[in-house]
């Protein structure tokens, strides 16, 4: 018979007892190209359908096809939906693999093998579920060639089946990945209730986790942040997109394209955008910078190895004063680095990249919803002070599947900033590019093309006066610079603040950004209930840093800045901003494995550092 | 021109005397070929009647590319960085696909540094005007040899070039430029007729024109020195242009002369020179400047011609208006659209 | 009759009177390319050859002929041979830029122009002296063509007879300027006397300044930064130096090709060393990566947009562990900025240039013997440590001249640092390129060629172990990244040490580098003798920062560094770097106008900040 | 190769067996074009019996790239960064003229990104094997086209390419390249001779090797398929190798085949396939090209080799020893050399 017989023994034996609802993760262990990516976003769904709150990261190799993958699938009735280290439920697909995975495990987890591995011997405080797919497989798929495929959603069903999830939602779920592929859909919906079938008639459940119905997913969506992205820079108003393709960036040009053609072509079939794929991200970025100059609203997106070449222009942009968005979709460097994992790392050469005196400003996204409203931020911001916006998201949220409420269709009209027009210039006669008339270092732009004698003007990257006529004078150059100073200072009140989570009058104080916000929100929880920490909460959304952040490190004894890089590169972006008096409070955590942030390690951490 | 004795200054088709295209004064040097092109620009943006506010002008770095601030002071100018003009170009007629852009670089700033994006410029036949003030030296940072310096050619310091030059032509040509000659600072007749049919060609005008750097690159033993390519310069045709906005046409034989009409419908008359050469032939076209090349002609001329090959900006299918002007409404679907999106997504 | 008879007002009047000896500035204002440089250089020399200190500044234009060109002679019986900011004595010969320079002298100054000037009627507190230039070089230069050139040094002799200055050195300078052309050195000797004799007789001398023969110059030389560091890296065993032009960088490599020619090729004609003109920086750069890879001691030298466009192989070198030498000859930025103007603005971009976690090496000269020193030092490093190694110079050092003792021969051998060798791999029979065997974090490598059979690794930028094989494992990346960090410690105590002058128990310290230095030391000693202010001075020479650094902050209230940048980023790497409450001490004091910083600047703004 | 039964494993001429050139475990795609390239690689290599300590391989970014980890673990290797490995190999080149130089790259790697670098390493005619591993797309980043895909080639997501391709043969032998050719990965026999004459040559040898990218562009409507390639291959000529190691030498007709004797006494036969091709005109070669191009053929064969022109590495005259290894004596001039320099600046 196929379970084996095995008395799970410590942990495993008291979990056979009590039940545990709705908190779980389940790890899917195979090898890229063999097609599970349908299977993991059914189970994915189903569980999400059945409104259980879920979370889906994807650890894969930088390689097209057979090697080590791992989906993680996360689902938690509290919401939690930041990675879990421990895995609860191993589904053990890759024969290269099934030994470490097995030892990884924590006593009392449940693994769901094929048959030959024979994995039951390794340890006996886990408990195992033998599954003999090719069978399964072979009384729902005549055709060998497709089997191999089919096999995937055959440990869907059984996972079901052992979990409880409701086989309807398994079908709905099915319908909805293969779409108009109904033959597809028919073949492997047999497939997964092959295995549910299986499940129900040899498994004996064992084991503490179940899924069970309940209601906290009712009208949420599930999308990447690259997704997430693309939308928002559409609905932002982006006209032109110039790309250069590189991992973990590339989904959001490529899912942008199909949305724009769905939603920007009018009826007369014409496109009220152009998307360009570059020859390198040298040329991406000087088309945006180009188009940014024009009057369009141009963006790109790439990596850390592109953020280092467009580092001459950017300088450019910075210098010369010209609009452009740069999506920094970060993976972990330096150089080519693990290209399909996560990290933070490009925050503090980003913030001053390029030669000579230059400082960009960033925003940070740490949600999907945030991927998407952003997207209007940052095209605004950059039209309204005249230069570059970096928006730093991360591979974790730009690769995997997240939950979140729909998207807000945005509130305010897209702002094209200080632009003068024909009619303007007619009664104004002529104008200054560079000159501040406004006291917030912004100058007045007109757009190529503009029809109007005085309309033009001199755009360069050496030095200039108000007019924008070439200067080597030192007063010019000095009175330039304070004023792209005063700029920045301005932008500080207009980029989006903080987050702010207050805790019971706490003494102790948390910073973080981007992805690592899941992370904490879990951690905090485990801090106040497993170490009676009390901690407020700000998570920085933007660079340069607004008044609130300044406050918030005032109001703390201690503040903990947490980050997803070696050199705790916003910790030293802070200590530069803030009255030296206060750099003594900040404290750094430091997450460096490539791996998306977990609570546990932040908790383990901090409290240490709390003497707990 | 005909000239009418009258007070008011003589003015072009579209009302605009030729101060209305000039530019500040130059701070090159006295005798640079780089300057002498800028006049042709005036010379032929005026003649041909271009509106000043309708042009960009874009450059990279070095003296060839700080020319822009001495001409046409009524168009918007873009001094970039060294060696990527061409994508700055690419994005600005992205934005606003209505502008006549002209690309003015050096053969440093294109061939050294910016052959990459060069490469890629002229596979995309956008429309641009990319003209090379060729002077086989970097200028601006002292006479150092570029990458169109020819084998052999010696710097004052004596120091002999041993690389083979790039032929900008040849290869503009073979990575698909639809208009590629090559032309001479001191050949007013010649450059400027050239630059006419430049303006009224739709896709990737590609131009080397041989620009001496008086400081630099004019002594005995250089071969882009006044004298040396007075002495090789090797005319592929004699070039007339008859602009569309002309009535009355000039009688030619088609026998000795090919006639190119062009998108606006101008035509370039080119007498041969040469023997049944025929400017639409690409392979003859690069053929012929393998030969030069290894004659060590100085071959001028219009090489190559194509008005059929559709520009990246058609290919881009974009509505007519300029993106950069395009209304909110237009640049951002409605809420039914996004609620549409949502609803794949749950 | 040639002179005014302006009775000069005011200062000038007192001036008359007391005698004013080896402490002046002489400005000769001209345009460039009209050949006055070399006119200039004899005027330095003849004063420098009687045995007066000089230091000699060229404020030219960023383009090739035609425009102002300002070079200012600064003679100083002291010692001090920084920027004076006001001018003693004007040479104009530049119609176009007479009347401001005259306008913008302080009272007493004395002004020597070309008589159709007739500048003698802007101001009445000046000394005027009036020359008609034509007139004298048509009588000593028949060749009409000649005579521009020639006429620039008539004002040589003119100043010559003026100050005092003796014919003698005038004359030995004169033959050394045109070394091997005799004709064209008697035709200018001609001009000069001419002018010599002109002033003796028809110039009447006011004004208090002159030049006497002292002893402080003896057994010197004068030399620029960048040919110092050409000579440095010569002597420093460089083989590979590969090239893209840049002002201010070009005269390094352009003089080190002819130093090597000159040295550096052996009796069979045979070049031990390869200098190629790259097509770009990134060229440039890579080739320097792939040959100090293969065990060549490699360079390039470039300036800000250079350092901007080598930011993604930068990260490759850090990150893989090549060796290399990168002299960044600071300009003016962002962008193109001021290319012919003096800047300390790539600090903080080059200390984490490229994306991820990254840190580079940096040596920062002061004096051209430094430039020849730390070059060595850089070549010794960069092995050493198996990273890219910046020399950050500035235009002003790199472009000027400066004088100095003669440069030592280097005292120790050439470290190539842990190379293994065919001999040693047959002991070993293998090793692990990354394995910190000795706990600095350096690893063992090998040259390509080396002919073993174990002696092979495979380079990359992306994840790896040990062992240099492919891995994406957390731990290793994690290890290796940690590893990474020790080696950048170890390293701390191997760069160059700081310079550290103590005042008389000093609370007040004082942090430069570079050519801040020259301002600085005269600085010190007006903060002294106007304002009583006693000055620690400690001058940084490199980073990562040594323990001394942190020590001098420790033992003085209040710091003040300075610097010439608008972001104050040398201060923002010590902030980074120091112990929270250390930092409440630093002051910032930035100078930006592209201009060498002058001590007056520096005195003014910190006898203001210490409120006095 | 004569085989003689015997225990002990076969040897080539250096004493190695095949396993003495053998890499990592690839990590590439069952049926990856690239994966055959790599085991042509290590047979010539082999065959040639050329010391693996002596080779270093040298990449850029890309599936193609990656493949150095997958022969000649003997040989040191570089995987730079993306486009960029033409200067790096440079660099190594500097610094040991003994070595013998494999660049592996792909067509993004090459014709996108790295164009520049390419153009530029062309021109010097460096002694390196630059090998393009030519699948039209990029691979590794999931399928986008390349700079070298052809016109119309549709993608599977049924995109099509409205770019020409480049053609990295033509612009080689444009720029200076001395030995250029085309094969396929498929082609085990006409590739590995292209190879071993590879390795025989001094200078700059340039093989664009169309190599089949399974996963994202062998489908229908793909130009760069298996398919594609083996309907539309076109040979030149017949590929044979003598090299200069084996005394009998097998007899040829020179009516119908090209000798060309190698730097080091190997020789290539090509025995035409097409009337009087001469592998030695540069001209002629540009212009079979670009017809094939215009035809739609996959042409392959040696188009053009050149073994007089002198490489980079002569021109520099360097000493013969690699700078690498000079010792201090030899690369620190002595005092009394400071001492002249201090004298001269008094
Ligand atoms: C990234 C970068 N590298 C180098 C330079 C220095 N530089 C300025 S102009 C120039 C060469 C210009 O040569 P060319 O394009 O032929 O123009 P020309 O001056 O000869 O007209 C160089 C190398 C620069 N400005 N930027
Ligand atoms: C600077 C930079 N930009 C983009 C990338 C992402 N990237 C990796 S490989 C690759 C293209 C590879 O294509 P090709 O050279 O044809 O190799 P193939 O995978 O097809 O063999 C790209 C764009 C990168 N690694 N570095
Ligand atoms: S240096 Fe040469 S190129 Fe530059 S302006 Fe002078 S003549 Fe012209
Ligand atoms: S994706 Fe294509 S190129 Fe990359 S390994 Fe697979 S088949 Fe080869
Ligand atoms: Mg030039
Ligand atoms: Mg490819």
């Amino acid at each position: 018979m196929a379970t084996t017989d095995v008395a799970p023994q410590g942990a495993g034996g008291q979990l056979g007892r009590k039940r545990i609802v709705n908190d779980m993760s389940i790890q899917v262990a195979t090898v890229n190209g063999s097609g599970s990516q349908s299977s993991n976003t059914v189970l994915l769904r189903a569980i999400f359908q059945m409104g259980v709150p879920i979370s889906g990261k994807n650890l894969f190799p930088s390689n097209i096809a057979g090697l080590p993958t791992w989906y993680t699938i996360r689902a938690n009735k509290e919401g939690y939906i930041g990675r879990k280290k421990e895995i609860d439920f191993l589904v053990a697909m890759n024969a290269e693999t099934a030994q470490d995975d097995v030892m990884s495990l924590d006593p009392g987890a449940s693994v769901l093998y094929d048959e030959p591995l024979a994995l039951d011997k390794l340890r006996n405080d886990l408990i195992f579920y033998s599954v003999p797919y090719d069978k399964i497989v072979a009384t729902v798929c005549p055709e060998a060639k497709l089997r191999k495929l089919v096999k995937n959603m055959v440990y869907v069903g059984v996972v079901a089946g052992l979990l409880e999830i409701e086989m309807g939602e398994v079908e709905r779920a099915i319908r909805k990945q293969f779409a108009k592929k109904v033959k597809a859909a028919n073949l492997n919906l047999a497939a997964a209730q092959a295995g549910f079938d299986y499940a129900k008639a040899s498994l004996q459940k064992r084991g503490a986790f179940y899924i069970e119905r309940m209601d906290k997913t009712a009208g949420k969506i599930i999308i990447d942040g690259n997704s997430a992205a693309a939308l928002g820079c559409m609905f932002a108003g982006c006209t032109v997109v110039t790309w250069y393709p590189i991992t973990p960036s590339s989904s959001l040009v490529e899912t942008m394209i199909e949305y724009m053609k769905e939603y920007r072509i009018g009826p007369d079939g014409k496109a009220t955008f152009a998307i360009v794929q570059a020859e390198d991200e040298l040329a991406a970025i000087g088309m945006v910078i180009g188009a940014g100059w024009a009057g369009a609203r141009s963006m790109t997106a790439t990596a850390g190895p592109g953020i280092s070449l467009m580092s001459e222009f950017s300088g450019l942009a910075y210098y010369a004063e010209i609009p452009g968005v740069i999506w920094d979709i970060q993976r972990v460097g330096p150089s080519t680095g693990l290209p399909t994992r996560t990290s933070q790392g490009d925050i503090l050469s980003t913030a001053f990249l390029s030669h000579g005196d230059t400082k960009h400003i960033m925003l940070i996204p740490s949600s999907v919803a945030e991927c998407f409203s952003m997207a209007s931020d940052a095209f605004n911001l950059a039209e309204q002070f005249q230069t570059l916006v970096f928006v730093m998201s991360d591979l974790d949220l730009g690769m995997n599947n997240w939950m979140s409420d729909p998207f807000e269709y945005p509130t305010t009209p897209i702002k094209r900033g200080k632009v003068l027009t024909k009619e303007e210039l007619d009664k104004l006669g002529g104008f200054a590019r560079y000159k501040d008339l406004d006291g917030d270092g912004v100058g007045y732009r007109t757009l190529p093309g503009t029809d109007h004698p005085a309309a033009a003007y001199f755009t360069r990257g050496s030095g200039h006066n108000d007019k924008s006529n070439y200067s080597e004078r030192p007063d010019d150059y000095e009175n330039n610079m304070e004023r792209l100073n005063r700029k920045f200072e301005t932008a500080r009140s207009f980029v989006p603040r903080p987050e702010i989570l207050k805790g019971a009058n706490a003494k102790i104080g948390i910073i973080a950004y981007g992805t690592s916000h899941w992370g904490i929100i879990e951690s905090r929880d485990q801090l106040r209930t497993e170490y009676a920490i009390e901690t407020d909460y700000l998570r920085l959304r933007a660079y340069p840093f607004t008044r609130e952040v300044h406050e918030f490190i005032e109001h703390h004894d201690r503040v903990y800045v947490v980050e997803q890089n070696r050199d705790a590169q916003m910790l030293s972006l802070l200590k530069l901003d803030l009255k030296p008096e206060l750099t003594t409070r900040l404290r750094s955590i430091s997450h460096l494995d490539g791996l998306p942030l977990d609570a546990r390690s932040v908790t383990d951490e901090l409290s240490t550092m709390e003497g707990k | 021109m005909a000239t009418t004795p009258s007070a008011e200054p003589k003015t072009n088709h579209i009302g605009l005397s030729v101060l209305d295209y000039k530019g500040g004064k130059t701070t090159l040097c006295a005798g640079c070929g780089h300057n002498a092109i800028s006049e042709r620009i005036i010379e032929a943006m005026y003649d041909m009647g271009v509106k000043p506010e309708r042009v960009v002008k874009l450059s990279g770095i070095g003296c060839s590319s700080k020319s822009p601030a001495y001409f046409m002071n009524r168009s918007h100018s873009f001094n970039s960085v060294h060696g990527r003009m061409p994508s700055v170009a690419s994005g600005a007629l992205l934005a606003n696909r209505n502008l006549i852009a002209l690309g003015v670089s050096g053969d440093g700033d294109t061939a050294s540094i910016g052959i990459g994006q060069f490469v890629h410029l002229m596979r995309r036949n956008l429309p641009l005007i990319y003209i090379i003030e060729d002077n086989g030296v970097y200028g601006l940072t002292k006479g150092q040899f570029s990458a169109t310096a020819d084998l052999g050619s010696k710097l004052k310091s004596g120091v002999i070039n041993d690389l083979p030059p790039i032929d900008t032509c040849g290869l503009a040509i073979e990575l698909g430029a639809t208009f590629v000659g090559r032309s001479f600072s001191g050949d007013k007749r010649q450059l400027s007729t050239m630059l006419k049919a430049a303006i009224a060609h739709h896709g990737t005008v590609m131009l080397d024109v041989v620009s001496p750097c008086v400081t630099f690159n004019d002594h005995e033993g250089s071969t882009k020195s006044y004298k040396y390519v007075k002495d090789h310069d090797e005319a592929l045709q004699e070039l007339s242009f008859v602009p569309h906005f002309e009535e009355i046409d000039v009688e030619y034989d088609p026998g000795t002369t090919a006639n190119v009409t062009m998108h606006d419908g101008s035509s370039l008359r080119l007498r041969k020179l040469e023997e049944d050469y025929d400017p639409t032939d690409r392979i003859a076209a690069m053929t012929r400047l393998s030969e030069a090349h290894d004659k060590g002609e100085v071959l001028t001329g219009v090489f190559y011609v194509n008005t059929k090959a559709p520009s990246f900006l058609e290919m881009l299918n974009m509505v007519d208006q300029p993106l950069a002007t395009l209304p909110e409404s237009m640049t951002r679907p409605g809420r039914e659209a996004l609620e549409a999106a949502m609803e794949e997504l749950r």
